[in-house]
C-alpha cells in the first residue's frame, strides 16, 4: 500500500468512530430516531474488508451499517442526512439508520430483519453468475444471524450453486445481550460452515491490517472457487442500540476489549511502522472533527422530504 | 385463436418470455428435471437447460430471497414455490423484503421478480395444502398480487408480470389448470391492475377472480336459465384492485355478489364490498353479499372438503337472495 | 383499583399466572437476563430462573414451533415474537401448525400456546419494523387474535389466552405501553371474544380495537366538544370477531366509523364495515368510514410517517363526514 | 430378543409393505385422494428405530407416514380408515395420509410442511424436559428436509437447550426428483450435524437388525447426554407420491437397490439364523394379507363422518 491508502483507511475508521459518537448524541437530542445501532470498535472490520474489494464486488450488510455506508465511499454528508431522515440522506430519509444504501457505489443496504439479506446476498451473486460476470459479493452479517433459517438456507444454496459470495460474520460475542455461547450450538462461528463442506477461517477484527490482508486472501478464494466463510472476531464498545441496559456483561469486559481498540492498534502500527507520525494522525483526526460537523450541519440545514414523497416508489410501474 | 388449457397458456408464456429475453430464468423445486410438479414446465430444461431452469433444495425463502437478490441487480427470476401454502416458509422474504425494497431505499433498487405460486383447495390435501390465501397477500403495500381465471389472462398477465419492474405474486390455481380457453397465437400482454367483464348482465353483478369465475360462470348459466341475467368482474388481480368496472356495473345492476374461494372473514369479498358501499352508496338496492369457503382448515375428507368450499349452488343461491331479498 | 401502565398490567398478568401454574414458562429473544426490550419481563430471570424466562437463540420458527410442540404436551408456553414483524419469519408455524393442528389430527391434539407480539408504527423503525399485520392473521381460522386497547384488558384477555386450551396470538401495541388505567387488584379473566363499549354515545358508533382506541377516545372528546357523541365499541379480539355490540351499537347510532392503524386494503375495517351491512342493513343512514393507514410502507422520516398514519383529526373528520354527509 | 419378537417385527414391516400396496390400488380406483407418499423400501428404518423406543417416547414424522403409524401400534383399520377419510380413522378422516397420529400411542403425527415439524420436535422434548421426564423424542425427517431453515432452527436449539430429541434423517436419496447431491451441500447428511457440534452416526437402513442396534445405542445416548442425529440410508422404491414421472432415475438404479430389499434381508437373517423357518414367514404373510383384506373391509365398510364434523375440532373453546 501507498502511504495515502494507509493513512484513508487510518482516515475512515475515525470517521466512523466520530460519526458513530456524534450520532449517539443526536438521538439523545431527538434528532435522530427509531432504532440506532452504533458500530464503534467494530470499525477495523469493514474498513480492511471493503478496502480490498473491487468496484465491482458488492456489499450488503445489516442495520449495523453506518460504517459499512463510510467505507463503500457513501459522503459522511449523505449518511448524516439519512440519520436525520432528510431529503439529502443516501435513501432519502425513507431509510434511517438500519437502511443506508447507494447502488452506485454498489452498497446494496443495510437490511433490518435478521439474516433475511443473507438469501438476498445469494441472490446478487446468483445475478451476476447467471450473467457471467467476476463480481463476488460481500456479505455482512452478526454472530446472533447466524442462527436464524435464513442463514442456513442462503449457506446451503451458495455451495450448491458455487455463487461467488464471500460470508462475513462480524461476530460481536452478542445478538443484543445474548452471548455467542448461550445461543449457537458451536462456539466458534467458523465451524457452522463445516456443516457446508465450506471453507472458513477465524481472524482477529481488531487489527485492521490482519482483516486486510485475511479479507484480500478470501476475496480472491471466491472469485475462483466459490463461497467462503469468514468470521471475524471483533467487539462492540456501546450497547446494542440506544437504550440497552447491558445486564448481560460487566464493564471489566468491556475495558478488557477497549485495549485492543482497532484505532490504537492501527495508530500504533502506522507509527512503528513509521508510516506516518502521531502529527499526521492527529491532523486526520482535526480533519475528521471539521468533516463530521460539516455532514452534521449539511444534514441539519437539509429539507425535509416533500410529503407527497411519501407516495413515490412504492412502484416503479403505478 | 388457439383453444388452449391454463397449463398450457401459463407454460407458453414462460417459454416465450424466456426466449424473448435472456434474463428470464425460473428457479424453484423440480422445476427442471421432473418437469414442474403440475407439468407446466415439462421440456424446459431439455431446451433450455440448468442454468435457467433451475432446480432448488426446499429451501423456500432462499428461492424467493435469492430472487429478490438476482432482480435487484437486474436479471429477471421467477421464482417457484410449488404451492401458495408454501408462501408462509418465505412469508418475510415476499412481505417484507419484495414488497418493501423499493420504498425503503427510496427508490435506487428495484425487484422485477416474478413468484408463482399454486393454490386452491378440493383435492383432498388436507388443512396445510388447501388455502386460498391470496388476500393476505394483496394486505401488502409494494406488492402486486395477480390471479388470472382464464387461459387469455393467465397468458397475457404472467407476461406482463415478468416485464414489470416490480415484484408480482402470481396465483394460480390447481384445479384451473385443466380449463379450456381461446387464446391468441401472437404475441399479447395484458394490462396488470385492470379488472375484466367476464358476462355482461342487467339483474346482478358477481365480483369474482380465479376459481371463483369459473363458478360463477357456471352459476351465471344456471341462473340465467331461471331468467337472472348477471354481470361477472373478474377482478384479475388484487392489488392494484381495479374498482371502476366493478363500480360501472353496480351502477347498473345495484345488487352485488362477491365470490371467492377463500375464508370469508378479513378475505377479499370484506374489502370489495366495503368499497362499493363507499363508491355507490346511493345505488345499494339489497346488502351485498359474501360467497366464501366455510371458515375452517380444509379436511382430507372429500364430503366434508367440498362442503367447506363454495359450490356453484351457493352462488345461485346467493344471487338470487340479492335479487329477491 | 390501581391505576397502571399497560406494560405493568401485561408484565402482571405474566407474572401472576407463572405463579399460579407451573407449566406457565416464557421463551423469546431477550426476554430474560434483559428483561425484554420493552421491559415486559423485567424481574422475571431474577424470580423464575432460566428454566421458566428463557432466552432464545434468534430464530423465529423455532420459538414459535417449539412452542407448538411443548404445547401439545401440556406445559403453556408464552412463545414471545420481539416484534410482530418478526412472524412473518415464524409464519408457517403460526398460521399452518398452530391454528390447524387441534383440528388436522380430529381434535386428538391441543396447542395451548401464547404468542405475544409487539406491533404498531410511529417510532420511526422503518418499513419492515413498523407494521400492525394484525388482520393477515385473524384471516385464519383455529387460531385466536387479541389486541387489547387497555391496560384493564391486556391484564384480563392475557390470563385468558394463557389459561385458554387454544392458540391465542396476543397483540400488543408498542405506543401504549405506557398508557395508564384502571386496573382490579384481584384476580380477574376476560373471556376473548367479547366486543366491549368503551364509551357511550347516540351520534356515531366508533368500531376499532388497540392503538386506535387511544386515538379514537380523543376524537370522541373533541368531538363531545362540537356536540357530537361517539359510542366506541373496542373490539379486542379480531378472531373470534364479536360483532353483537357492533350491530346493537349501530342500531342505535345509524352510522359508523371504523378505526385501525393498518393498511386498509384488506384490512379490519372491510370485514367490520362488510359485517355492518349485512346484519343491520336496514339501520345505515350513510355510508361506513374506514380510517386506516396510508398503503405505503412507513417511512423513517418522522413527518412522513406521521403522514401515513391515522391521527386524531382524521377520526374526527370522519366522524363528521359520516354525521352530515 | 425372544422369538416372538422377532417376528413381530418381520410382521409389521410386511404389513406395511402389504398395506402400501393396497393403498396404491384404492388410489388408482379413487378411493384414496390427494398425496399419497408410500413407505415401500424404507420398512426396516422406522421399524427397527421404534420397536426399540420405550413407551415414553414420543414420535413425530413427515407425510410419509403409514409406516411409522403401523409401528408406533395404530392398528390397520384405522390407517386403512384414515386413507379412505373414514369417521373411523386415527384422525377421523380429517388428516388422510399425510397427517395419520394416535396420541395415545405417543405418536405425534405425519406433518406435511417440509421440515416444519423438527421445530415442533425440538418443542415436545422441550415439554418433557421442563417437566423433568427422562422420555425421548424421536423426529423423522426426509434427506430433503435437511435444507430448510427449520431444520437449521431446530438442529441449533436442540443443542443448546440439550434436549432429548433423537434427530432421524431417512436419507432415501431423493427430495421428490431431487438427489442429495443436487440439493445439499454435503452428500453425508450426517455431516450438517458437524454444524453443531452434535453427535453423529450414518448406518444401514436396509438392515433392520442394524438400523435396531443403532437406534437403541442414539436412544439411549440422547436420554443421557442430549441431542444425536442419526442418517438411516434408505431407498424408496416407488416415486415419490401416486403420479411421479420418474424422470430423474432410471430403473436400474431401483433393481440395484432391490437386489437390498429390507424385507428380503431380514427374511434371509431369520431363516439363516434359524429363529424362523421360512414356512413360519409365509404364515405370517398370509395372515398379513387377512389383516390387510379386514384392514380394507372394514375401512370401506366404515361411515364418512358427519358433514357437521366439519365445524368440530376447531377450537377446543368454541
Ligand atoms: C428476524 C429478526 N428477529 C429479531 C430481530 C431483533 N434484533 C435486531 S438486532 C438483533 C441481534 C442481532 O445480533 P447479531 O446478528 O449478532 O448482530 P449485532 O447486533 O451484534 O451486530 C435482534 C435480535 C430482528 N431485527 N429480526
Ligand atoms: C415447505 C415445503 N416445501 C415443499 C413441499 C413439497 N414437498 C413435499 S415432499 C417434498 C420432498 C421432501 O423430500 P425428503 O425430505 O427427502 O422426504 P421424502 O419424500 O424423500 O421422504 C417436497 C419438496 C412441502 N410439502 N413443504
Ligand atoms: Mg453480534
Ligand atoms: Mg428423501
Amino acid at each position: 500500500m501507498e502511504k495515502n491508502q494507509y493513512l484513508d483507511l487510518y482516515h475512515q475508521m475515525v470517521l466512523i468512530r466520530r460519526i458513530e459518537e456524534r450520532s449517539a448524541e443526536l438521538y439523545q437530542q431527538g434528532k435522530i430516531g427509531g432504532f440506532l445501532h452504533l458500530y464503534i470498535g467494530q470499525e477495523a472490520v469493514s474498513t480492511g474488508l471493503i478496502s480490498v474489494r473491487r468496484p465491482e464486488d458488492r456489499v450488503i450488510t445489516a442495520y449495523r451499517d453506518h460504517g459499512v455506508a463510510i467505507n463503500c465511499g457513501i459522503p459522511a454528508k449523505q449518511v448524516m442526512a439519512e440519520l436525520l431522515g432528510k431529503a439529502t440522506g443516501c435513501s432519502k430519509g425513507k431509510g434511517g439508520s438500519m437502511h443506508m444504501a447507494d447502488v452506485e457505489k454498489n452498497f446494496w443496504g443495510g437490511h433490518a430483519i435478521v439474516g433475511s439479506h443473507l438469501p438476498i446476498a445469494a441472490g446478487l451473486a446468483l445475478g451476476d453468475q447467471y450473467r457471467g460476470l467476476n463480481n463476488v459479493t460481500i456479505c455482512m452479517f452478526g454472530d446472533g444471524a447466524t442462527n436464524i433459517g435464513f442463514f442456513h438456507e442462503a449457506f446451503n444454496l451458495s455451495k450448491v450453486w458455487d455463487l461467488p459470495v464471500l460470508w462475513v460474520c462480524e461476530n460481536n460475542q452478542y445478538g443484543m445481550g445474548t452471548s455467542v455461547e448461550r445461543a449457537s450450538a458451536v462456539p466458534e462461528i467458523r465451524q457452522k460452515a463445516e456443516g457446508y463442506n465450506m471453507r472458513n477461517a477465524r481472524i482477529d477484527g481488531m487489527d485492521l491490517i490482519t482483516v486486510r490482508d485475511a479479507s484480500l486472501e478470501a476475496l480472491e478464494y471466491v472469485r475462483k472457487n466459490g463461497p467462503m466463510l469468514l468470521e471475524i472476531v471483533t467487539y462492540r464498545y456501546r450497547g446494542h442500540s440506544m437504550g440497552d441496559p447491558e445486564r448481560y456483561r460487566d464493564s471489566g469486559e468491556i475495558k478488557k476489549w477497549q485495549e485492543t481498540d482497532p484505532i490504537g492498534i492501527y495508530r500504533k502500527y502506522l507509527s512503528e511502522k513509521e508510516i506516518a507520525s502521531l502529527e499526521e494522525m492527529n491532523e486526520i483526526d482535526t480533519q475528521v472533527d471539521h468533516e463530521v460537523d460539516e455532514a452534521v450541519q449539511f444534514a441539519e440545514s437539509s429539507p425535509e422530504p416533500e410529503l407527497d414523497e411519501l407516495f413515490r416508489d412504492i412502484y416503479v410501474e403505478a | 385463436m388457439a383453444r388452449i388449457t391454463m397449463r398450457e397458456a401459463i407454460s407458453q408464456a414462460l417459454w416465450e418470455e424466456m426466449e424473448r429475453d435472456e434474463n428470464v430464468f425460473i428457479m424453484g423445486q423440480e422445476v427442471g428435471v421432473w418437469g414442474g410438479t403440475y407439468a407446466v414446465t415439462k421440456g424446459f430444461y431439455d431446451h433450455f437447460g440448468g442454468r435457467r431452469v433451475r432446480d432448488t433444495p426446499i429451501s423456500e425463502a432462499a428461492i424467493v430471497g435469492a430472487g429478490v437478490g438476482a432482480a435487484m441487480v437486474g436479471v429477471r427470476p421467477v421464482s417457484e414455490l410449488m404451492t401458495i401454502n408454501f408462501a408462509f416458509v418465505a412469508m418475510d422474504h415476499i412481505v417484507n423484503q419484495a414488497a418493501k425494497i423499493h420504498a425503503m431505499f427510496g427508490g435506487q433498487m428495484r425487484v422485477p421478480l416474478v413468484i408463482r405460486a399454486v393454490g386452491g383447495g378440493g383435492r383432498q390435501l388436507g388443512a396445510t395444502h388447501s388455502q386460498t390465501p391470496d388476500a393476505i397477500f394483496a394486505h401488502f403495500p409494494g406488492l402486486k398480487v395477480v390471479a388470472p381465471g382464464t387461459p387469455h389472462d393467465a397468458k397475457g398477465l404472467l407476461k406482463a408480470a415478468i416485464r414489470s419492474d416490480d415484484p408480482v405474486l402470481f396465483i394460480e390455481h390447481a384445479t384451473l389448470y385443466q380449463m379450456r380457453g381461446e387464446v391468441p397465437e401472437e404475441d399479447y400482454v395484458e394490462q396488470i391492475g385492470k379488472s375484466k367483464v367476464q358476462r355482461e348482465g342487467d339483474d346482478v353483478t358477481i365480483v369474482t377472480y380465479s376459481k371463483g369465475l369459473e363458478l360463477s360462470l357456471r352459476a351465471a348459466d344456471e341462473l340465467s336459465s331461471q331468467g337472472i341475467e348477471v354481470e361477472i368482474i373478474d377482478l384479475r388481480s388484487l392489488r392494484p384492485l381495479d374498482m371502476e368496472p366493478v363500480i360501472a356495473s353496480f351502477k347498473k345492476t345495484n345488487r352485488a355478489v362477491v365470490v371467492e374461494e377463500g375464508w370469508r372473514s378479513f378475505g377479499v369479498g370484506s374489502e370489495v364490498a366495503s368499497r362499493i358501499y363507499e363508491n355507490a352508496f346511493d345505488y345499494v338496492d339489497a346488502p351485498i353479499k359474501r360467497v366464501a369457503q366455510k371458515e375452517v382448515p380444509l379436511p382430507y375428507n372429500r364430503r366434508l372438503e367440498q362442503h367447506a368450499l363454495v359450490q356453484m349452488e351457493d352462488i345461485v343461491q346467493a344471487v338470487k337472495e340479492v335479487t329477491y331479498g
